[in-house]
């Protein structure tokens, strides 16, 4: 729709504005890292970020979510969450990941849980401004994003310069309506922090084009590095729940201490974990870290890729970060497959 | 319904996991409308043979203790391990690194061998006797036990959690320890307390006992990428006694 | 960004109420069970339903009878976890919540009709089968022969014992039954399944099989109907897994690229015979 | 009456750990009368040897449910000691606070459940939710406020853990601190509830007056329960903590598995009276007036007034703690990131538990291992003086029921809220 163009004095008024007016989630510095958090003041806003610890997913499924209210004399009734929210500073690596998410959740049975949320989201995304040191978005054609969103905001020198795409954009984009229009400069030079980040956000290099990846997955399925990298997997399942792409989920029941009300929620579950695919009778249809192991990498570059068309690895290289034994970094495996497929 | 007769005894440790039932406050009213506690020295002064679940606290330290928790298994239909010193033995296994008289003497002294200072290496509670479930933790999180004795009234199967600390740390979005270069327990610790001393700023020391199937392996092999030797992981994974996980 | 009615809800499970609850075995017991909205489930042989009771969770589990038999749908559960297990404490008359029906069904309506059908079940295996078998046997005409192989762990696993009485007094189906371990109680044949797969005369271009039962029981009966030169899109069969959601997004029961309950539980043997954690 | 008769109470109910009375009678005489603790040892001292500094609060915290933060807070004081560690005042402040979030929570437990009953004609508490359900709910509202009040610092009720030698891994938000501002200020009606509540009650302790040594921390400068000397009302000599020794004399005794303690006379007594008696004149107002209504006075030696001194601790410590706050607040919360480089050395940490005096000393080599570990803890120091004032309340009270010379004795123990299972381990004594 249009661009504007703020000082960074004008930018934080509009943020200020929006805290005032609807409940804000931006990002914030935690200890060295950043989180998306309830966001109290414009000053907190760390659009500099480089990488938060979990992605915005937990907005739209949250770790812990109540499905279902029951009675055990009088049955269930479904508890949907209908408040407004706003989302400051989705990277595009996360965006291209909700946006993956959103058709999940909607494709055949539509989740309405994760679909009222989203419905109600306005989210504004940002264009990175300092990669983390695992990002590898430049390798997966995610490190900027053309959709999903409905408002891009983009540093050029000490401006803000933002780009509303939406209706929900626009509204929220209220409160700078007589700002001045980006000029052509301005729109020439976001072009070219596009094109640098394109570049920069590749601290680890994929040397296969994602598309292919299918492919190349397809003849791997035996290759040695499941099980060696597999050996030093603790199956603690860091790497699936600080994906923005894993939405995986386990459902349990709970009483109150009255024994007749309580309530059916759903929590992350991963399939790194031990008993994921546990059934009656306790046998395991993958008892090995192995086994595991290549699952998520398999639906990552495969299954979500024969579903719904794209590779379910967005680079953001939080998994990289977040395993302890150092062996999540889908680059160096995905490598090792090109390689040793030669 | 009848309400569960629950008796609550207590062996060697700080009586820590029974505070955290009084830390249920409003919630004990609740809890009293599903049991019905018949013994709880801490709490009450009746005393009574006829309950269906016993809980137990506590480590076994003494042939004297061993007998009175045998007497107490053949008289409860359930039997709860209640917190770390009764489900793995928790701080008191510190003890069985050293030789008892070496115990013994570092305390008392000349009076070490007076027959009421005896002791022996502590041992869990299913190293006497067969328990029916185990709420590990040191102490218990009071979230857990709730659910558990719900599920009893309930005649529900309850479940602990066969995976790592590391998956609720990561739901509180935690800051790893590691990043500090601190080794963290984490990885192998069953979750179920909500993560909370990594929360706190402060590594996992694995008082809820490890998961099912714990990758030491792993945990060794990758010590040195930071900087720390296996005596370091040694020296944490004795902390709440598990030597045999180690070697 | 979806055009469902936001209201709707695929995780919550509508009332229904049970008809006739009875043991059939130490561990089986059978169910009938109607939607208290008084509809019809709707379903086809083949699908199953998510079973809740409130406060203990949520099962899935096989509709045993086929949509031709109105009025009510069956069930038969196995003792082995919580919800199982509170099922088998309810009477007639008491409430229970049911989701569903889902997944995919045996082809009754197209590849089985005008072909022989044999039924291969082992164990409870016989329980999503039934009513397929219901089902063929209600529409007898439009199928060719009807052939029923039943293998059970002991006579005293035997599941639907009248029912098999019933079919194997029919002239129209024929009916071979083992047990692995024969008691005084039982004078048929013993051994595993796949020895009674020789006595059946498999019309190689005309015949669909149907299969299910426990996981080792598919490689063995696979491999001696692929002996008998059937071809694998002749053979279905019906998995099991984990499963939280039964709608394609809890992730826990995707053999590599499928879910069993969106993709499955009934799988044609071509479609599945390439994915690794398959069988 | 019979002639003889024996009372004997095995593992006394309503306190913290196992203790046993014994009494023998006969013609109206008393001929035997004996405290017992039949707990079982747990060898403290003995287990932290060879552990890192970094453990020793993970560790000797374990030694008591109730008492986590005081434990914790004594070794913390005996490592930094040894290593030459000095704290921030923030460190320190808030460290002062979580502390009185435990006397709190435990001063609390021990008024509200387990002595209520007695003062009430109850058994325990469950009845008295029936009975006495405001009570109940005033209790459970002041225990959780102490409970919080650790939370909220310490990052868990039982078993803190954030603090640590040098700091604290974690501190509070100026938020939580504010919440948690506004739940002490909530919680004054409460206490208040409770003192008229006790008021009631107090002359259903019986007027039993055994003057004896009270022992306690003290300060020039206010109430303390973590800095200042040991100091007696037997002298005025102020004995530095660092030779706590000479103030606790440990030794043996066959009926009890925990040492037993003595200075100046056969016993002392060391708590929430021993504190007031030392400290009163400074207490705070709101405190000093509660003080007041009670009629308690510094002096006073009745040991089932030990509860009332809890009160007016309670008191004192949401007063103070208050104050504290706002100092908080006011010079604002920084993260401090400790680092503590190990070193060889020798030291002692004291802090006042909510039953009395506590004393860790703890030996490190260079390395940063404990060597030598030393725990003096207060229900050890009080199990004498329960012995010699049941030896001088019992031919007292000799001619009633034994019913009642029963309950007489066992208020008397749970009087002195006694902490068994963490009395039970000590080293290192001069025997005597
Ligand atoms: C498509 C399908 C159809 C089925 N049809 C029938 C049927 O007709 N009759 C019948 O008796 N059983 C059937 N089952 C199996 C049945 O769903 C499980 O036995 C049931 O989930 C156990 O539930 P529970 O609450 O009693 O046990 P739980 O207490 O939940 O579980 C016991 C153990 O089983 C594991 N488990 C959890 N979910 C499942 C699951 N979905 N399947 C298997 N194990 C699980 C748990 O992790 C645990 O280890 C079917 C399963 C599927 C997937
Ligand atoms: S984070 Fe690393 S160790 Fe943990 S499950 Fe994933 S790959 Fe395994
Ligand atoms: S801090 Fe510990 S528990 Fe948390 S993610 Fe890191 S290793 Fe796991
Ligand atoms: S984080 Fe580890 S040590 Fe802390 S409570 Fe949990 S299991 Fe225990």
């Amino acid at each position: 729709m249009t661009v504007k163009k703020l000082e960074k004095a004008a930018f934080d008024k509009w943020v200020s504005a929006c805290i005032t007016s609807q409940r804000v989630f931006g990002v914030q510095a935690k200890e060295d890292r950043f989180v998306f958090a309830p966001l109290a003041n414009a000053a907190d806003l760390r659009l500099d970020y480089d990488v938060t610890i979990l992605p915005p997913k937990k907005y739209f499924q949250p770790p812990r979510e109540t499905l279902l209210k029951f009675d055990r004399n009088e049955g269930f009734e479904s508890v949907f969450d209908n408040q407004p929210f706003v989302l400051f500073g989705v990277h595009p690596y996360d965006m291209v990941a909700i946006s993956q998410t959103d058709k999940l959740f909607s494709q055949e049975h539509c989740d309405t849980h994760y679909v009222n949320r989203r419905e109600k989201a306005t989210i504004v995304a940002c264009d990175v401004q300092n990669a983390s040191k695992d990002v590898f978005a430049g390798c997966m054609g995610t490190a900027t994003v053309n959709d999903g969103f409905d408002i891009l905001i983009t540093k050029i020198d000490n401006d803000y310069l933002v780009d509303i795409r939406s209706e929900k954009g626009q509204a929220l984009a209220e409160t700078i309506k007589d700002a001045e229009d980006a000029d052509d400069i301005s729109l020439k030079l976001r072009k070219l922090v596009w094109a640098d980040n394109a570049e920069l956000l590749q601290k680890h290099k994929l040397n296969v084009r994602p598309d292919v990846l299918p492919k190349l997955l397809g003849r791997s399925y035996e290759h040695p590095v499941w099980k060696e990298k597999s050996e030093r997997c603790y199956s603690c399942g860091s790497c699936n729940l600080v994906c923005p792409t894993c939405y995986c989920f386990d459902v349990r029941d709970d009483v109150e201490w009255n024994l007749q009300k309580g309530e059916r929620y759903r929590v992350w579950d991963g399939c790194l974990l031990a008993e994921f695919a546990v059934v009656a009778g306790k046998h395991n249809f993958r008892a090995n870290r192995a086994d595991r192991y290549r699952h998520r990498y398999y639906r990552k570059g495969k299954y979500v890729p024969e579903k719904i068309g794209e590779v379910a690895c967005v680079g953001c290289g939080r998994c990289i970060t977040a395993c302890t034994a150092n062996i999540a970094n889908p680059v160096e495996v995905y490598n090792k497959l090109v390689d040793e497929g030669k | 319904m009848s309400k569960l007769k629950v008796a609550f005894f207590d062996f060697a440790c700080c009586e820590g996991c029974q505070l955290q039932v009084y830390n249920l406050e409003e919630e004990i009213i609740d809890l009293l409308e599903l049991v019905e506690p018949v013994e709880w020295r801490e709490a009450m002064s009746d005393q009574s043979d006829d309950y269906d679940v016993a809980i137990i606290e506590g480590s076994i330290t003494r042939i004297e203790d061993e007998q009175r928790l045998k007497a107490i298994r053949e008289k409860a239909q359930v039997l709860i391990a209640l917190g770390a010193c009764a489900t793995t033995g928790g701080v008191n296994n510190l003890k069985n690194n050293f030789d008892m008289q070496d115990v013994k003497e570092c305390v008392y002294g000349k009076d070490a061998n007076m027959p009421h200072l005896d002791t022996y290496p502590t041992k869990a509670v299913n190293e006497v006797v067969k328990v029916d479930y185990m709420i590990p933790g040191c102490p218990i999180n009071i979230k857990e036990f709730s659910y558990i004795v719900r599920c009893l009234a309930l005649g529900k199967e309850p479940k602990i959690p066969d995976y790592a600390v590391c998956v609720e740390c990561k739901m509180k979005e935690n800051v790893c320890r590691f990043e500090y270069g601190e080794i963290c327990l984490g990885p192998i610790t069953r979750a179920g307390c909500d993560a909370k001393c990594p929360s706190s700023g402060m590594w996992c020391f694995g008082c809820r006992g490890f998961v099912d199937n714990p990758n030491v392996n792993a945990a060794k092999d990758v010590m040195a990428e930071y900087g720390k030797t296996h005596d370091d992981l040694r020296g944490k994974m004795l902390l709440f006694g598990s030597k045999q996980e180690f070697e | 960004m979806c055009k469902c009615d936001s209201n709707k809800d695929i995780y919550l499970p509508l009332p229904a109420t049970l008809g006739k609850v009875q043991p059939m075995t130490n561990l089986e017991s059978f169910f009938s069970c109607q939607l208290d909205s008084g509809k019809e489930l709707g379903h086809m042989p083949g699908q199953f339903v998510e079973v809740s009771i409130p406060g203990i969770g949520e099962a899935p589990i096989s509709v045993s009878s086929s949509p031709t038999r109105k009025g009510s749908f069956e069930m038969v559960i196995r003792k082995v976890g919580n919800v199982s297990q509170s099922l088998h404490g309810l009477n007639a008359g008491d409430k229970i919540f049911i989701r569903g029906p889902f997944g995919t069904s045996f082809p009754v309506d197209d590849a089985m009709k005008g072909k022989d059908i044999i039924f291969v079940c082992g164990g409870i295996g016989i329980v999503p089968v039934r009513s397929a078998i219901q089902y063929v046997l209600d529409n007898r005409d439009d199928y060719g022969r009807v052939i029923i192989l039943f293998g059970a762990k002991t006579p005293s696993d035997r599941l639907f014992v009248e029912e098999l009485e019933k079919w194997r007094e029919d002239k129209n189906v024929t009916l071979l039954e083992t047990v692995d371990h024969r008691d005084e109680s039982w004078s048929g044949p013993e051994g595993v399944i796949t020895t009674l797969l020789p006595l059946v005369k498999i019309d190689k271009d005309n015949t669909v099989v149907v299969i299910c039962g426990p996981p080792i029981m598919y490689k063995f009966v696979i491999i001696n109907l692929l002996e008998a030169k059937l071809k694998e899109d002749q053979i279905y069969l019906s998995l099991e897994r984990n499963m939280k959601c039964g709608v394609g997004k809890c992730g826990h029961c995707q053999i590599n690229n499928i879910y069993v309950c969106q993709d499955g539980p009934v799988f044609k043997f071509s479609d599945i015979k390439d994915i690794e954690e398959a069988l | 009456m019979t002639k003889k008769f024996n009372i004997s109470v095995n593992h006394v109910t309503r306190v913290e750990g196992h203790g046993n009375i014994r009494l023998r009678a006969s013609d109206g005489k008393v001929e035997h009368v004996e405290w017992q603790v039949p707990e079982a040892p747990r060898f403290f001292e003995a287990m932290v040897r060879g552990r890192s500094f970094e453990d020793i609060q993970t560790i000797v915290s374990r030694i008591c449910g109730i008492c986590s933060v005081t434990h914790s807070l004594a070794a913390i004081k005996g490592i930094e000691d040894a290593m030459g560690i000095k704290v921030s005042k923030q460190t320190d402040k808030l460290r002062i606070l979580c502390h009185y979030g435990e006397q709190v929570e435990s001063h609390s437990l021990h008024v509200g459940y387990l002595v209520a009953p007695d003062l009430l004609g109850q058994k325990s508490v469950i009845p008295l939710i029936e009975s006495h359900p405001d009570v109940v709910k005033t209790v459970i509202r002041l225990h959780r406020l102490g409970n919080i009040w650790m939370e909220i610092i310490g990052g868990r009720m039982t078993h803190p853990i954030t603090l640590k030698p040098g700091g604290f891994t974690a501190i509070p938000s100026e938020q939580k601190l504010l919440e948690l501002k506004k739940a002490m200020e909530d919680a004054i009606p409460d206490v208040k509830i409770l003192i008229e509540v006790l008021l009631s009650l107090v002359d259903k302790f019986p007027a039993f007056d055994r003057d004896t040594e009270y022992i306690a921390l003290n300060h020039p400068d206010y109430y303390t329960f973590y800095h200042g000397d040991i100091a007696s009302t037997d002298t005025d000599e102020k004995v530095p903590v660092h030779e706590f020794e000479r103030v606790a004399n440990e030794y043996v005794v066959p009926q009890s598995t925990a040492k037993w303690c003595k200075w100046h006379r056969d016993s002392y007594a060391v708590g929430a009276l021993a504190r007031f008696n030392q400290n009163a004149e400074k207490l705070m107002p709101m405190a000093a007036e509660t003080a007041k209504q009670f009629g308690l006075t510094k002096g006073a030696c009745n040991p089932y007034l030990n509860n009332v001194a809890q009160v007016v601790e309670c008191v004192q410590v949401v007063e103070h703690g208050l104050q504290l706050i706002d100092e908080l607040l006011t010079t604002g919360l920084k993260p401090e990131p400790v680092k503590v480089e190990p070193r060889a050395g020798e030291g002692v940490g004291c802090v006042e538990a909510p039953r009395g005096i506590l004393f860790h000393r703890y030996e490190f080599d260079e390395k940063g291992l404990c060597t030598k570990a030393n725990i003096c803890i207060p229900t050890g120091q009080n199990h004498a003086n329960i012995q010699k004032d049941f030896e001088a309340l019992a031919p007292q009270i000799i001619d009633r029921p034994q019913d009642e010379i029963r309950l007489l004795l066992e208020m008397l123990v749970r009087s002195y809220d006694p902490c068994i299972s963490c009395s039970t381990h000590f080293l290192d004594v001069e025997f005597v």
